[in-house]
């Protein structure tokens, strides 16, 4: 838990008065909202309210909020609270995924094409990249697989490549949500069984072939 | 070059809508003999490979230049390995085998790393799979909190509202399309002078054949700057193509009406160099 | 509670086993669903579900649930589940309405974006159309615009498309009157260019703009 001090005048919060207050928020968000956002407005230090986060979460998860590993006594919620994208939000548990997907049916994307996902998979791990830098991993042209997921959200333009002036791409927050990540760095490692790929960033810097 | 035997009626399906590109082929074909990336049997996934682009190209299919242009990097490179018969275990004797081993590492590193990427876009496609049962709390907001916003400043008339409309529903510039070359790069050899090149050796004169035309090439990127080159050429129908038998010799002849035809009318997306041999 | 039958194969399920699904349903739904609309996808009586609704209900106002009026042993949530309109939704808890507030209005414009401008023109002139049919025009994705525009009373959900199932937004009729126009037909034509004054009534009838 991070120690961002609070302004002078705050006092101490105990987690469990922000929980009331907290919970309300999360009531009315409509996408992730950070600590740092909740602890401005409930002007309280962001440690506390972090802790008061953490605690919630476990409370749904069926922990009471002592901290004691053991202790569930209490009832797992239908509803989770989960750390994405860099801050909190409430969510239906996946469990119940067949009775909710039939109060909530809009909404729900389709799949992505294999195309869109192996270009959605360069633009995660070597962003900010071109669509001429995806293009010659994949082998193929991605234009118009590229615009398909600046569509979806998925991806956004992110300033100029200096050399060729041509655009760069990164993923965005709304990615992180999707997969369920907090930060980008908790992608998986890529293919770290192949050795090679790691030096191919050298052999294409050097230039020598 | 000799034609290759028919090996695709061995059930290898042909449709291209299965792959999304070279390497997705490549790395079928190699699954499907149950092969090692770096121990291919070179000589008959180069053969399916072959086969595959030209079934695709006989079933309707169209292929836009850039498309086509890197499946024709990798069969270029392929054949070549393959008439060299430059396996794994090949004996290094001169320069040129030096140059085809770098050929063929560049394109088994390239394939790793495709094969690498594809493998994290299947783990995504899980996690995001996996995600889509949870649901966001995404509710409307009440009255009572809506009624607090501040109160917006309006400024926006019928008329401004049309003109911000109008110019949304434009249709957009046609934007130029990326050839995804980029990755080649090392000594520079540009579409345009090979263009040029080959109009110098063809105008006016005797037909050649492509492998002629190719000779001095001292890179296979040469020689696909120059197959791109002829491409654009008999787009301008400067010149035709003559193949009495599939993969037989190609023999090139000038046919220009237009008698100003130069290297520089080679479309603009190779205004950059064609780079030669390199990766991303 | 009212005694509408269940069908007969339903069995009975106790309140305990409702409420992790009644919750996850209730987290997400947008609109007060109904104990008749959660019995059949729950496939309970819909006495039981009545009888769990009413124990969370009061399980979120710091109740247990065994019914015994003085047991205020649990802690009254930040949210509530309220009955209204025929049917239930969870609410913030209306005693922390001041601080809902700060978080709502905290940070908020009087102003429409750019972003959000052109949005609402595209709105306009192709409504019925969902945010997947905006993105794809303007190129980005549109998906906290259009829920600005929502918040502030311009556009709202009109249905489904009925190929992809996703949302189509309309423009309402404040923002008609923020125009200073009676009708949508009202709007200048923008296309086809320098169009023949015979045509307007067509194109207005069709409603394609």
């Amino acid at each position: 838990m991070s120690e961002v001090a609070g302004e002078g005048t705050e006092e101490s919060t105990s987690p469990r008065e922000l929980a009331g207050p907290l919970e309300a928020i999360l009531m009315v968000v409509g996408e992730p909202v950070t600590a740092q956002e909740l602890a401005e407005v409930l002007e309280a230090p962001v440690a506390d309210v972090e802790l008061a986060l953490e605690n919630l979460q476990r409370d749904y998860d069926g922990y009471t909020g002592d901290g004691t590993p053991d202790s569930r006594i209490g009832r797992q919620r239908g509803f989770e609270l989960r750390h994405v994208a860099g801050g909190w939000r409430i969510y239906s548990r996946s469990e119940f995924a067949p009775v909710v997907s039939r109060f909530v049916t809009a909404g729900q994307s389709s799949r992505l094409s294999q195309a869109a996902l192996e270009t959605l998979a360069v633009v995660a791990y070597r962003q900010p990249v071109s669509r001429a830098g995806v293009s010659a991993i994949r082998g193929v042209n991605v234009d118009s697989v590229v615009r398909t997921l600046v569509v979806r959200g998925l991806v956004e333009e992110c300033g100029m490549e200096p050399e060729t002036g041509s655009l760069r791409y990164r993923t965005t927050p709304h990615f992180l949500e999707r997969l369920g990540l907090d930060n980008i760095s908790e992608l998986p490692r890529i293919a770290p069984h192949l050795p090679g790929v790691e030096n191919l960033t050298d052999m294409e810097d050097s230039g020598t072939y | 070059m000799e034609s290759p035997p028919l090996e695709s009626a061995t059930g290898f399906n042909v449709q291209l809508e299965n792959f999304t590109g070279p390497f997705d082929l490549l790395l079928g074909l190699i699954s499907k003999h149950e092969l090692d990336i770096t121990e291919i049997a070179l000589a008959q996934v180069t053969d399916e490979f072959i086969a595959y682009i030209r079934a695709a190209g006989e079933s309707g299919g169209e292929w836009a230049l850039d498309e086509a242009s890197e499946f024709l990097v990798v069969a270029a490179t392929l054949l070549d390995l393959k008439a060299a018969r430059l396996l794994p275990s090949g004996q290094v004797e001169d320069e040129e085998d030096v140059a085809l081993l770098e050929a063929r590492d560049l394109l088994f590193a390239r394939l790793l790393q495709y094969k690498a990427f594809k493998e994290v876009a299947a783990n995504l496609d899980e996690r995001l799979t996996d995600e889509s049962a949870r649901f966001p709390r995404d509710v409307p907001l009440e009255a009572q909190f809506t009624a607090l916003l501040p109160k917006l400043l309006w400024k926006t008339d019928a008329a401004a509202l049309a003109a911000l409309a109008t110019k949304a529903l434009e249709p957009r510039e046609a934007v130029a399309t990326d050839v995804g070359l980029d990755h080649l790069h090392g000594s520079t050899v540009s579409v345009r002078d090979e263009a040029e090149n080959l109009r110098a050796l063809l105008a006016g004169g005797h037909p050649h054949s492509f492998r002629e035309l190719t000779a001095d090439a001292s890179e296979i990127l040469v020689v696909v700057a120059r197959f791109l080159a002829l491409l654009e050429m008999f787009r301008d129908a400067v010149v035709s193509f003559d193949q009495v038998s599939p993969l037989g010799e190609l023999t090139v002849r000038w046919i220009a009406r237009d008698h100003d035809w130069d290297g520089s009318r080679v479309r603009e997306e190779y205004d950059d160099a064609l780079p030669v041999g390199g990766l991303p």
